[in-house]
């Protein structure tokens, strides 16, 4: 194994940028029958709230040209089984284990945060751009300055680093990050999921229960290396960046854009195989073009 | 990647795919198919027909992009199969009783094979309904003790269950429900549920049902339940 | 001829509610070659600005998974050209003519307008949303106040009804689509452009110029169905919706959705006949579903 | 929707198409091909190779996910074609030379047939550069009189143009503007431009050039213009 792809993220240490993004990969058992975990460059558990959520009623899944529409609802098992049940599988993973936040209020998340002190996950992922919740969720993360009130609060009591989830539905998505730097993020990840609508004309009816959901998959790429570009200007920590990658051409093209890591999302489903082929091309990539490391690409454009 | 051995028409609409396949596959099991790169982006989850010496075989209705695109496939062509995935049906002890509505007919055949071929004196009862017209029936008539067919009516009109069967149904929800509602109590009764599916392996929640036990995945803790679980009877 | 699909946008009568969008459709005159421009319920022009622009330099097309990016920067011959031999042959033909206007100032839209004063157009669509010129276009569209100003001032000094053409770019786009309804309008159409961005991996450099263009095309159809419903829900001005419309059923959920008209875009390059096909489709669900006019599914869901 | 009747590979990655078509068309100018529904959303621009006889050809090279679909087609399959669009070379009065690059050399066959049929006696001269590999050559050699080759080369190392002779060029831009700028300025020198294009009939504004009259549009106003209207000579 040679270091093309070894990145940091402040501190942290990435065998290669490479990570399925909150809510594509379960808490990685299943997709342990299609390859070693410990070849990702870390791994981004589903949300998680402080108590359990059975999620969002009816259709949760709608197909788009190039995208996928979906409406969990950030069904989870809540923090505390958590960590009793998945907690000690994922901590034995030879990779970085990213713990995906989200919460209904100030309060869930606060207490969501503290019981996670317990636990040495090395980064924790506060996800405040959640489309498909009715509390909390994205309410947060449209605003520069309720997301930066929250990033603050939260900073406070973790003792992990936190890297904070940027809703592309809001204010100016650069404003929002510095709002979160100046709170004392360690690091930004965005996109999650565009809001979005889809009606069944057969049916004469909405197709969500909750009435509107949540787009990612290619379709939506360009908006999200253009927001991705916007925030790597606009801030000095890091950025994971995500939203429609699907090849390691697409993974590139957001590492040039000033991207420390990328998350893959979507494109899980079409491919399981996905992020073991977008760590392949990023380091055949390396080797075609000289690159002793791949960050010497990064920011490039 | 599966080589494609063949690809027929058997009904308007309906086809019957063949392919080569090594491995374990239980009645009730599906597999994911994609025969496209990312145009759709999803594989669809079509159920196992039947599978013998290395063959698997698939029956599925057009009904949209993915299926049509199955549907142009030819032999020798390839496809990415994913699977097999889900519970698939239990064992079943004592006798049969089969109710199969349109394309939920698919499932049900392979389940009558393997019943026959561990249950050779089990007594099996196929029910099967239709909308427009009726398809594969001989199939399960070569191998059930009887076949109640009916075409445009409702199945449920003909049904009646013996003491001891155990009932398997797979077709439209609604129609399912009301198999669920005319079975006796006493009779034990397996559904198998239909949900849009992204990963088909329980990592994206995007099939869940409610069930008396909480949610469940219909692609992993599925997709055959029994009816208690997931009607309301 | 029936009329299942005849329409009325405020005492505007249309045909049917499919009009090609602006900037996709030249002045009509290329399509002539394929049908008679009457059987459409309308047509939009090219966005015009005061004066003559040339557009923007470099690449101005990029393909993406089921969208297109564009950066053509407004290219147009300026109003007065335009009213000189662009409108005789259009106010010819026997249809809804909507003329598209963008600017880069308060003034040079002031002006512009007045210009058009001139003419008989039917409804001018007030182009605050283009996110591909530096100066004004979209700077105007993202903020609820600056949308409502310009639009006051437009609707002030213009004969024609006004209806503003809003960015899927700004903040919550009810607020805007409820400010430019105060400020006067006549009615709201959208979406334009979602900025995006692209990079050509290869050449380790930025696509466009411009650095972000425009996406539009089947991708973004959730993205607009969505904004399109909440404008409809937000205003009681009439809705012209857009945004990767591509067929008959696309375009009857954006009616669902409470739509009086919509616009074919970008789908127009994929198939040149998209907006006959859609009007013949409408038809034909109207007569399969037994209904004497389109308007009985609108807003039903 | 025209009928395929051949789509052949006739060297590493360029094929040749052959559709069946009837109208007027013009050495130069280029039809819109989709052979996909809307995964590519846009047609390609590719040029008449050659016209006869309702036979319409294409000589194409794959490089992306458009002409990768395209290679695959077989005779009795159909494509959509629009055109043919663009102006087209103009009429050539007295001699030829022509100066082709890569699968730029695609247009220049048909424009020298037409040439041929139309002027028996005038003289044309061909130069083909290839960077790797070369193909078509034998089809130029046949009605030339005399072919230039250069493969791996810069042709206008080569390139020595006759006085009164008008040079048409295609091939990569940098090809052509070394061209442009390498032939005396007394002979008359066509470039045959390209440009992503959206529409391909001038509605969208998409492939616009700059030129010394202002902005015009590749598949309208073009493809082939004088070089002095768009290279700096
Ligand atoms: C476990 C399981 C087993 C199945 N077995 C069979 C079978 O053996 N034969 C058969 O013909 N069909 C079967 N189906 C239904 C089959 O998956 C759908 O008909 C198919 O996905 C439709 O795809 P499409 O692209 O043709 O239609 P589209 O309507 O274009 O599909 C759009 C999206 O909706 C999903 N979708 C649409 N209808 C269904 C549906 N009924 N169930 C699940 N997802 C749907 C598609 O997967 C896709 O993501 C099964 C479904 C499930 C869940
Ligand atoms: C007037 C004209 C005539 C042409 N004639 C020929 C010909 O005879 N033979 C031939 O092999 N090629 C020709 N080309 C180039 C051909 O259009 C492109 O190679 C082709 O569009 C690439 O499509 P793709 O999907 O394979 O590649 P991709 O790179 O996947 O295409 C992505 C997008 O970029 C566009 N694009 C990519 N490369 C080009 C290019 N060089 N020119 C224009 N658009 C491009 C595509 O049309 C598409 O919209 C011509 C181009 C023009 C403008
Ligand atoms: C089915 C599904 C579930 C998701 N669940 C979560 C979640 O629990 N928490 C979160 O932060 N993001 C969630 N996301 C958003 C993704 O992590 C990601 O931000 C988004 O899908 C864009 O990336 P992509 O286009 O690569 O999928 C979910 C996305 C999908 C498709
Ligand atoms: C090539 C191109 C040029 C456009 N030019 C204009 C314009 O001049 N004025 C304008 O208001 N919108 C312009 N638009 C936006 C469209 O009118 C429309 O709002 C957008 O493309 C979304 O619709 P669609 O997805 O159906 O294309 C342009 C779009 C494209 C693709
Ligand atoms: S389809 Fe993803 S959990 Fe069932
Ligand atoms: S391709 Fe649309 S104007 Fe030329």
């Amino acid at each position: 194994m040679s270091n093309y792809l070894e990145t940091k993220f402040n501190d942290i240490h990435f065998k290669n940028p490479v990570i399925p993004a909150s809510g594509t990969f379960g808490f990685g058992r299943e997709y342990e029958a299609f390859y070693d975990l410990a070849k990702l460059g870390g791994l981004c558990s589903k949300g998680l709230t402080l108590e359990p959520k059975s999620g969002n009623t009816g259709m949760r899944l709608w197909e788009t040209p190039a995208g996928l529409m979906n409406s969990i609802g950030l069904e989870n098992p809540g923090i505390d089984a958590f960590i009793e049940n998945e907690w000690p599988h994922l901590k034995e993973i030879d990779t970085v284990t990213i713990v995906n936040v989200g919460g209904k209020d100030e309060e869930s998340y606060l207490t969501a945060i503290e019981k996670l002190n317990a636990i040495d996950a090395q980064l924790i992922e506060l996800n405040i751009s959640c489309p498909n919740v009715k509390a909390g969720g994205m309410a947060y993360g449209i605003k520069a300055e309720t997301a930066g009130e929250i990033t603050r609060k939260v900073v406070e009591i973790s003792r992990h680093p936190i890297m904070v989830k940027l809703s592309p539905n809001g204010e100016a998505v650069a404003d929002i990050a510095r709002a979160c730097e100046d709170a004392g993020a360690q690091g930004i990840s965005l996109i999650n999921t565009l809001q979005g609508m889809a009606i069944d004309y057969r049916k004469k009816a909405v197709v969500f229960d909750n009435l509107y959901a949540g787009l990612s998959g290619p379709a939506v790429k360009p908006i999200a290396l253009r927001m991705a570009h916007q925030v790597c200007q606009a801030v000095k920590i890091p950025v994971m960046a995500m939203g429609g990658i699907s090849d390691w051409k697409d993974a590139l093209e957001f590492i040039m854009a000033g991207a420390t890591c990328i998350q893959i999302g979507t494109i899980n489903f079409n491919n399981p195989m996905a992020p073991l082929e977008i760590i392949a091309g990023l380091e055949a990539y390396c080797i075609n073009e000289g690159l002793a490391n791949i960050g010497e690409v990064r920011g490039i454009v | 990647m599966a080589v494609i051995l063949s690809n027929t028409l058997v009904s308007a609409g309906v086809f019957k795919m063949t392919v080569a396949f090594t491995g374990v596959v239980k009645p009730g099991q599906f597999f994911m198919l994609r025969a496209w790169d990312k145009d759709p982006l999803l594989s669809r989850p079509i159920s196992v027909h039947d599978y013998e010496s290395g063959q698997l075989t698939f029956l599925y209705q057009v009904v949209g992009k993915g299926t049509e695109i199955l549907a142009k496939l030819q032999a020798d062509d390839e496809v990415t199969i994913q699977g097999p995935y889900g519970n698939g049906f239990p064992e079943i002890i004592g006798d049969l009783c089969i109710v199969g509505g349109g394309i939920g007919t698919a499932p049900l055949y392979y389940l009558l094979r393997h019943y026959r071929d561990q249950n050779p004196i089990g007594k099996c009862r196929v029910y099967l309904g239709f909308r427009d017209i009726a398809y594969g029936i001989e199939a399960f008539a070569s191998l059930a003790d009887e076949v109640v067919l009916d075409v445009g009516g409702i199945i449920t009109h003909k049904l009646s269950v013996l003491p001891g069967e155990t009932v398997v149904t797979c077709g439209p929800e609604l129609m399912m429900a009301a198999v669920a509602n005319a079975v006796p109590a006493e009779n034990t009764v397996y559904v198998s549920l239909e949900a849009h599916m992204a990963c088909g392996i329980g990592a994206c929640l995007g099939c869940t049902c409610e069930t008396r036990s909480g949610n469940k995945k219909v692609c992993k803790d599925g997709p055959v339940f029994v009816r208690e679980e997931v009607f309301n009877v």
